[in-house]
């Protein structure tokens, strides 16, 4: 069941201390501002964020970061331009951080919403980040073992909803969104538009409504 | 070191010569963005679920970014996808080349270009990239700034991925990594082979026949 | 054996009162198909990549059909997308209910829906749903053609999936499974208590005030 | 680089004796029957097929498996409605039997084409299909390693195509069309409408031509 929020304070009203919270977006493209600024308004920490990047200059996860929320960072590029509030809190050791490569991270939590706890794969084999992994071989190449990244929530950015919480992107702004909603227990999306039941096409839906808890409409 | 620095622009066009019309090929940030309006056909792929990404023709759009982050443009035939299949495509051998910068490169194709020990390193996509991509070509300068040459026997930098680098394009000249190290193929315009060998700290071989390659671009001043 | 067996319209209907609205459902092949039309406000999923299968309203289209092959509708708020998409939402446990047919249900909840040992077997997407879904509810017959019980205290045909049925909805009575074995919790129309013992082969507790439902339909001639 | 070719004929030209190939579809929908047909028509022999279902009536598949092309059948359902063409050859041992469940069978065919060869799963677990599997603990549940399936082609069938080989799908005909697309070396659509370029609305595209070798149009 999908309920349309009025806000989103109302959206992210049960993201408790110590959640494992996953934020849609590569750069600006599909971060879910509102969603964040939210959080921040609502309160809860020692939270863990899975997200691409880890904030720059003062957007939306920055603000989180800034606010002291966020006690441990699992992301693939935390150096981002400006992403001096992520490196000070770092610096710090006020934050932790486990890097992983982009691709492994994207498949972590695809699988994570699929159903597979884990899965091999040839990225990073060598490396430092490879440092305590399992590796195993396959048709001759070497392999680590991944674990599936789940999340309590997951906030993410689309374009349409419809009332069954069927979602639409645009463009880049997809990136991790369809991935994220199946992975959380709880997926709240902002989006630009909710329209009525019977307005999207069938065809053309990205992410079924069945992984989406809550929608809110933001408009750009 | 006497060489006299090509501007990259030059060496970004060069790379393009060697990316056939039609291939499927990924850009990494910093200098292979420079290789994108050389490119003759090609389809590019932009890891933030992209084919199709272009140079940016018209208004920026904050949704349509490349993997730099920058505002880009959608070719004709273009298509959006996640992240899932976006790396799904680079691990599964889809995608033909992929151009990275790099901190080194070792005479084994090992390459460096993540992490220079700094308190905080981020990685990306690049590892996936190093490992994925069908051909891996490496575009730097050959030097760093303090003047040490960024081809090595065996890379002081962490690791990127090993065994990976088919090609490297530097400001000197075009490399191939082989068994027996690197050998040049060709020297940039007014280099000499004394010049690219001093600047060289790994097994080299340079042909006595080595060209010159000319560039059919005009040079924007360095 | 004399009981008077339940039109399995009727036991479709009783289980269909078990799924709230709003439940995503998965009706697999045979008597499940049955409690299709009974559901109010769940959303069907079909593992053929559709949420919002409903039954066929209007013309056939060759590629809109069911787990069953037949033809179906869609429901607004609807959705296709791929194989690997529909079993994800599936092991993931997206799927609040499975209704399913068995050859036998054990009183340990384990379920063998997908072969009798016949020398071509067949599995599809059973063992997924029988370990993805939330809730697995088995409709069927409580006797086989033979008068053999198809409650059993442990399974003789291959499992499907070991300790997953939650529910089960026989011509005779609903059942649960519960750590000591199944517990009645109603019986079908004009059965008694020790019909439903008889047609048991497995641990089996039937309380002393358990109630008969009333089916609010009409049945159809059996 | 996507070909668009004039037959099926052209389109299956390089099948060899011993492929593996990948055949789209559950029942018929998404079945691509030209194709299957030209394929019998070409001659290939030994061929290993991994489809849903082998065979219904004198459906195409059927008629493959009746000309002898095929030994082995990698499948889900092997028992459809009509099977009898299957079901004679195995009885007889000319054809082998790999049974896969569905789940497990498509997402074996999406890790060979996402560079992931092999993950656990939870399914089949305690089952004959589970025998001779690596089983394995996560989070206090018992699964199998799996291995992904690739293929030399990928038979498939699309509704539209423009000439970069991007792909729509029609209704449940989808099914396994965008997993084998990518996971086969050479993958070629049968598609009811090939169209131009820069015709398919980017946002809609559901296999982007990168996966798609040949298209070939064949109207409904």
């Amino acid at each position: 069941m999908t309920e349309v929020q009025a806000d989103c304070a109302a959206a992210v009203r049960d993201v408790f201390d110590g959640a494992v919270v996953m934020v849609g977006g590569f750069g600006a493209a599909g971060l879910p501002t509102a969603l964040l600024d939210a959080l921040v308004e609502h309160g809860a920490r020692q939270l863990t964020l899975v997200s691409n990047n880890a904030g720059s200059g003062d957007d939306a996860i920055a603000r989180l970061l800034a606010a002291g929320r966020v006690s441990k960072v699992v992301c693939s590029f935390p150096r981002s331009t400006n992403s001096e509030v992520f490196q000070e809190l770092y610096r710090n050791g006020d934050v932790s951080l486990e890097l992983v490569p982009q691709g492994t991270l994207a498949e972590r939590i695809r699988a994570g919403g699929s159903g597979i706890p884990a899965f091999y794969t040839p990225t990073a084999v060598g490396t430092l980040l490879a440092t305590g992994k399992e590796q195993r071989w396959f048709d001759g190449r070497a392999h680590l073992l991944e674990h599936a990244l789940r999340a309590d929530f997951a906030l993410i950015c689309g374009e349409q909803a419809d009332h069954e919480g069927n979602l639409l992107y645009r463009k880049a702004a997809r990136n991790f969104g369809p991935i994220m909603a199946m992975a959380a227990r709880t997926t709240i999306a902002q989006v630009r538009r909710v329209v009525a039941l019977g307005e999207l096409d069938p065809e053309t839906v990205v992410t079924p409504g069945i992984f989406v808890d809550r929608v809110v409409e933001v408009p750009a | 070191m006497s060489a006299q620095p090509l501007n990259m622009e030059t060496v970004a066009w060069r790379l393009a010569q060697d990316i056939p019309s039609g291939s499927y090929v990924n850009l990494g940030i910093g200098l292979p963005t420079m290789v994108a309006k050389h490119l003759q056909g090609a389809i590019c792929h932009s890891e933030n679920g992209v084919l199709g990404i272009a140079p940016l023709s018209g208004e920026a759009d904050e949704d349509l970014i490349n993997a730099s982050k920058e505002p880009a443009g959608l070719a004709a035939g273009g298509a959006f996808f996640d992240h899932a299949m976006s790396f799904g495509m680079i691990r599964a051998g889809y995608i033909d080349v992929t151009v990275m910068g790099a901190f080194q490169v070792a005479s084994s194709g090992d390459l460096a270009n993540w992490s220079t020990g700094e308190a905080l390193p981020a990685v990306g996509g690049a590892m996936d990239l190093a490992i994925g991509a069908r051909q891996v070509f490496v575009i730097m300068r050959q030097l760093t700034r303090e003047g040490v040459s960024k081809l090595v026997e065996r890379c002081s930098y962490p690791l990127t991925a090993a065994g990976v680098v088919e090609r490297v394009y530097t400001d000197l000249a075009v490399l191939r990594v082989a068994d027996a190290g690197f050998i040049a193929e060709e020297l940039a315009p007014g280099v000499t082979p004394a010049q690219l060998q001093a600047a060289t700290e790994a097994p080299l071989t340079i042909p006595d026949a080595i060209p010159t390659y000319r560039a059919s671009i005009v040079e924007a001043p360095a």
